[in-house]
């Protein structure tokens, strides 16, 4: 059960060449800088980009190799373009309808329920030169979703959403893929929304694969690229222990040591969930202060320490098997005298950890 | 009173059939234009084939030859012992020149440019990005063509099936040729007119001039109402 | 033992064709199709092999061909009518004789309409008639050739041409004047007929073939402007 | 060999003249066609005036009538004392009809149909958008129609040009009735070609409907080959 | 010096409808969720929503009143487009020579300056189809400030690309602004990018505006939806006090009693620089920690506390004259048994500070 690809593309000064194998299932994070070839992959997989030579094989079907081109409306795929493409000569409903009648599955939802989730129930009768640019890609996602493809390919769908508007998207996205196991293919330049509904992660730059895996792995491992960033973040795995429903707050498991607490969590007790802890939301303190607002304060082991720009450094910090980074100045560092090895306590401002934990799969 | 008394009297049954004709040809010719047209553009609007000027070209060339001569070469093609009149025949047609289906294909070889390259430029400034959109969808090539090529070509079908229609009714040195203007069956509203000039029945002339343009007029504008396109793309919100 | 023929005839003709048409079908049980265009798209249409069962041409040149390459009835060829040629002037009432037409070709500006002396029998006899008169030099740059006599005439009664060499038949009913050009100055118009192939079983041609060299459709023909022997 | 020999023979110094002319007729007329064209065809694409279809319809009229007889027409309204006749004078020409100037007039109100269809369907399809973001670059009417929208029009305006011009080389009827037939200022090879035809002249017209035919496809080919539109918009990278 | 509106614009179930004066120099940013009307305020200021009602006054010209109607070329503007709208038949360089040719003032950078800056100098030769969506959106803003307009419209222009690359852009256009005044409104929904960059902001929901003034004032008070959402956050003001170049820090004063550390600004000494400080990085101490990698530790009093929702709370801190805000969880505050006029102890996570703030004009 994978995606396998070997493609080889070149277009002028552009050549994508990668060789690897994406898991099937879950969401699967396409990272890179702008013209990094995101787009194009995307394309390449879909059977758009005919002329690339490669392989590709999805599952137990061969899609492409020497011999065979399945064609695009074949490979039962959805794709949210970058560009929304609604029809124009079809409202909002038309379009809905033209992706819901030529659906690849019986099982998927209803263009009622999707039009619900993306808010778009108000437009059906607009035409596609009558929605905001917001408004046109919620339709273009609305119609992928109604193909009930076999996987689905998203090209920066939130990209002209806001905030919430988007994360109310991504929480219906990921209960769809609960009901209904699709895997994603999912482009983003925004690190946060990735973490949050990604398992596996690839980073493209200039057409080459410069690094898969998954994606709690790939987050906190320092030689990354990815952790130098502004937003660089440890994702850690728990599970829910019990909801204090007073407070609004869940406690949390992370390993038989540490305990975390939580903006109430929507799983159920003994769930699995996925946590995104921003490093520069971790602080380091010597010993465990009792009159600060910060709630949780974990014990644990600093593991490595690398410099990453003039004035800051990361640390990173170990718990039981899990890993916590932590941006300080080295100001900070030079201050609490921090070395490799030595113990301290990892302080994580409750408020600030994501209450939208993608679960396992 | 006088005039509609003269109109009566110039109707004659003979230009009454010739009205009948002129409307077959044409409804018929157009038709088939579009049918005929519509792959022929499909295919010049994206074939990657060197010679695809050398094809444009061709559909053109029924244009720089004079009416009556394309007419007189269809007129030898035609013939009962040449290939195309063996193959009518084998087909079990009867003799084809000065035949109603001699008219219907002599029409729609004259007017095929003015079908096709309105086709084909409608074909061409059609977003391929669309296409690719509904293919994600499952929709196959034919699929395609119905549900999006189609109805966004439709700027370009109403201007096929207009300058066609209107090429075909006032067509003449062609149909004159092949047709052999028999009352009934080849004569058409254009020739009966042409005839009127000649004859210089000019009053006779200047009213069935007269109403061929306000049917006419009247027809197109019709047809030219349907044509809308614009009103889908309202100023500067398109994405494509 | 009615029958329907189809006469195709040369364009310049049908009028009085229509009018010899009316008074056969009156006086037979036939019906009679008229079919007009130029003699040479006839002759093309009848070697393609239109179904005409009788062709009034304007000359005598292609029914005499159609009979040598075997499309007409060997032997069925006859004048039926001889065309004369007369001087139109724009506007309408001016003075029509040989020597207004030299002075107009000399110190006037208008044009000369003739029909193609290449195509058209008439523009031929036009041709003839002013070679005759020695004024073909003189009337080189003025002329305008028409594609056939209608257009000719047209082009002076739309004022567009001063002058114009027409078919009599054309004028001599209209309150225009004219000059007739006496007919040694051309080489008689002879307009033959002749029965073709596709009719020669055809009762009502061959009816109709006989009835135009009787002596009222002679007289018809006259009527019209056109000169038929006895 | 003998073919040679024949060809030359059959090319007279009126059959060059006559080329001659028609080449001249079909270039200016196709350049007139393009300059009345485009305006008409701009604004058509663009006005909400409710009577556009019926503008339109109007554009299309000419169509409909057989040549001769608008050739007919056109002669009783170049006559010197009509008021057009009148006012050529007055403007200092001298008599139209039966002039160079009278074909031209006559074929491009003849050919405009085939110009203004192509190019307000290109007008149509171009995105405003665009316009939009010239005019916010400080790009004003004039200036956005030669620097967008002329570039990209350019597969209607080609189409406008060879459609004008294939249809003025075979154009016949019209210019047979007001121009006169006159050897190297009127007479052009459509008419020659024809009185070939008429006069039997078979082996005369084959070789010059031939020659016409292969010229032609020679210069139509040309121009489509600068019809590249497509190569811009690679496909599905397109956002308007 | 100002830029008054009063618009009335009726499209089918929508309506904009506001009146008021956007100061015409600094960032105005405009935002508001999908759909608000952000693009078509846009649009009409620019000249290009003809039909619409109204006045519109940019300084001392007349744009449009019930007898006047400067068209859009005439206005000296510069836009970009929530798409790109690059024109297809030019390349790159074409593009750009397009706006440079055009260009309304003398002053502005050139070509080569803005190719640089925006990362396309290797792109000229490409044509729009050939570009991936981040790069059409660079060459976009290149045309748009080879306009040299009297200002500059911009329709969420970093909307499809990633965040350094959105930060570069964001650097130049400071720097540019600095150089040559140009008032600029900018519409986004990203409420981090507008608070980096905007001085003033103008808050749309269904076609109305909602809240106009100061980005400072609007971003700390309670009352509004802005603070309530994740990104909730405080823009404060302060003054460089000076560099410690080992560290790479700048010390900087809030107030007479108030310091702050921060990652190396690039500002002067004694300059003013405006600082975003996110409600959730900021935790409260009742003492004054000194064993902990938190450098900032502010003396303040709460002003004012709100529940923002089940498990959460949002303080408002007052320093002398400004004011922080700091979101904590019910627990927390219940622990510390917070209330109004209360003295504590803000802690601020010196690394978690914005080091690109934009002066004060
Ligand atoms: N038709 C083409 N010809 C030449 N180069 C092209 C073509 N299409 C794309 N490219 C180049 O390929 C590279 C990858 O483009 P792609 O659209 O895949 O990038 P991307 O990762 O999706 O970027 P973005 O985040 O900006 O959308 C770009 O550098 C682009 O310039
Ligand atoms: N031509 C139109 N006809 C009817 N409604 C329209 C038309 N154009 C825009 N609208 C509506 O106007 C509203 C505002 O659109 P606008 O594009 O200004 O939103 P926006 O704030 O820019 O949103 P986004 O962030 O999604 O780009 C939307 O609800 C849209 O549906
Ligand atoms: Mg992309
Ligand atoms: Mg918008």
């Amino acid at each position: 059960m994978s995606l396998q690809l070997d493609v080889d593309l070149q277009r002028d000064d552009f050549q994508l060449q990668l060789t690897g194998t994406l898991p099937s299932d879950g969401v699967t994070a396409i990272y890179g800088p702008s013209g990094a070839g995101k787009t194009t992959l995307l394309r390449w997989i879909a059977g758009l980009e005919k002329s690339a030579a490669g392989e590709l094989r999805f599952r137990d079907e061969v899609w492409q190799d020497h011999q065979r081109f399945i064609p695009t409306h074949q490979r039962q795929i959805a794709y949210v373009f970058q560009d929304a493409r609604l029809f124009p000569h079809l409202n909002v409903e038309g379009n809905l309808a033209y992706a819901y009648q030529r659906r690849f599955n019986q099982q998927g939802p209803s263009p009622t329920q999707v039009g619900d989730w993306l808010g778009i129930t108000a437009l059906l009768a607009h035409f596609p030169g009558q929605l905001s640019s917001g408004q046109q890609q919620r339709v273009a996602i609305a119609r992928a979703l109604l193909s009930s493809p076999k996987i689905l390919l998203m090209d920066e769908p939130l990209g002209s959403l806001d905030k919430p508007a988007g994360q109310k998207i991504l929480h219906h996205l990921q209960a769809l893929r609960q009901h209904i196991n699709i895997p994603v293919l999912y482009v983003s330049h925004d690190i946060e929304e990735l973490s949050r509904i990604a398992q596996h992660l690839l980073i493209l730059e200039q057409g080459r694969m410069i690094e898969q895996g998954a994606l709690m792995d790939l987050c906190s491992r320092l030689e990354l690229s990815l952790s130098h960033e502004e937003n660089a973040a440890s994702v850690i795995s728990a599970s829910i222990l019990n909801h204090d429903t007073h407070y609004g707050l869940s406690e949390l498991a992370i390993d038989s040591s540490h305990r975390l607490f939580l903006a109430a969590s929507p799983g159920e007790i003994n769930d699995n969930i996925r946590l995104r802890i921003p490093a520069r939301d971790v602080s380091i303190a010597l010993s465990a202060s009792t009159d600060s607002s910060i709630l949780n304060i974990l014990p644990c082991t600093i593991d490595s320490i690398e410099q990453t720009g003039e004035s800051r450094i990361l640390v990173r910090l170990k718990l039981e098997q899990q890993f916590l980074l932590a941006r300080l100045t080295k100001k900070s560092a030079d201050k609490l005298q921090l070395a490799v090895g030595q113990r301290v306590y990892a302080q994580i401002k409750t408020a600030a950890l994501l209450n939208e934990g993608s679960p396992h799969e | 009173m006088r005039s509609l008394i003269e109109m009566n009297s110039m109707l004659s049954a003979a230009d009454l059939a010739a009205i009948v004709v002129t409307l077959k040809l044409a409804t018929i010719t157009t038709i088939i234009l579009l049918l005929v047209g519509l792959p022929i553009a499909w295919w010049l609007a994206n074939t990657r084939v060197r010679a695809k000027p050398l094809v444009e070209a061709i559909v053109a060339l029924p244009l720089v030859l004079p009416p009556t001569v394309l007419g007189f070469y269809l007129l030898l093609a035609f013939a009962p012992d040449s290939p195309v009149g063996q193959l009518w025949q084998y087909l079990g047609g009867e003799q084809l020149a000065f035949s109603f289906s001699a008219l219907v294909i002599g029409s729609v070889i004259y007017s095929l440019p003015f079908a096709v390259q309105p086709l084909q430029a409608s074909f061409e400034q059609l977003p391929k990005s669309l296409l690719e959109a509904a293919a994600t969808m499952g929709a196959n090539g034919r699929d395609q063509f119905f549900s999006i090529i189609l109805p966004l070509s439709r700027r370009g079908i109403i201007g096929a099936a207009s300058l066609g229609f209107a090429h075909t009714v006032g067509e003449f040195g062609v149909i004159l040729m092949i047709g052999g203007n028999i009352p009934g069956e080849t004569q058409v509203l254009s020739i009966a007119l042409y005839d009127r000039v000649e004859t210089l029945q000019y009053s006779s002339a200047h009213w069935m001039a007269g109403g061929l343009i306000v049917f006419s007029l009247l027809l197109l504008g019709f047809i030219y109402r349907f044509n809308k396109t614009a009103s889908l793309y309202p100023a500067g919100r398109v994405r494509s | 033992n009615a029958d329907t023929a189809t006469i195709a005839t040369a364009a310049n003709f049908k009028p009085t064709l229509q009018r010899l048409a009316a008074v056969f079908e009156q006086q037979t049980p036939h019906q009679l199709t008229l079919v007009g265009a130029s003699t040479g798209t006839l002759f093309n249409q009848i070697r393609q092999g239109a179904p005409f069962d009788l062709l009034l041409a304007a000359d005598s040149e292609r029914p005499a061909r159609l009979e040598q390459l075997g499309f007409a009835i060997a032997g069925s060829r006859f004048t039926y009518a001889e065309g004369r040629l007369a001087l139109i002037g724009y506007p309408a009432g001016r003075d029509l004789n040989p020597a207004s037409l030299r002075a107009e070709l000399t110190t006037g500006r208008g044009k000369l309409a003739i029909a193609n002396p290449n195509t058209a029998p008439y523009g031929l006899a036009a041709r003839q008639a002013l070679e005759a008169l020695a004024l073909w030099p003189l009337a080189q740059g003025r002329l305008v050739r028409a594609n056939n006599i209608a257009q000719a005439f047209q082009y002076v009664d739309s004022g567009n041409a001063s002058l114009g060499l027409v078919a009599y038949a054309q004028v001599i009913h209209s309150p225009r004047a004219h000059w007739l050009l006496p007919a040694r100055q051309y080489q008689p118009i002879r307009q033959q007929a002749i029965l073709l192939q596709f009719g020669h079983r055809n009762q009502a041609a061959i009816d109709f073939m006989h009835f135009l060299t009787s002596p009222p459709a002679k007289d018809i023909i006259r009527h019209h402007g056109y000169a038929v022997a006895d």
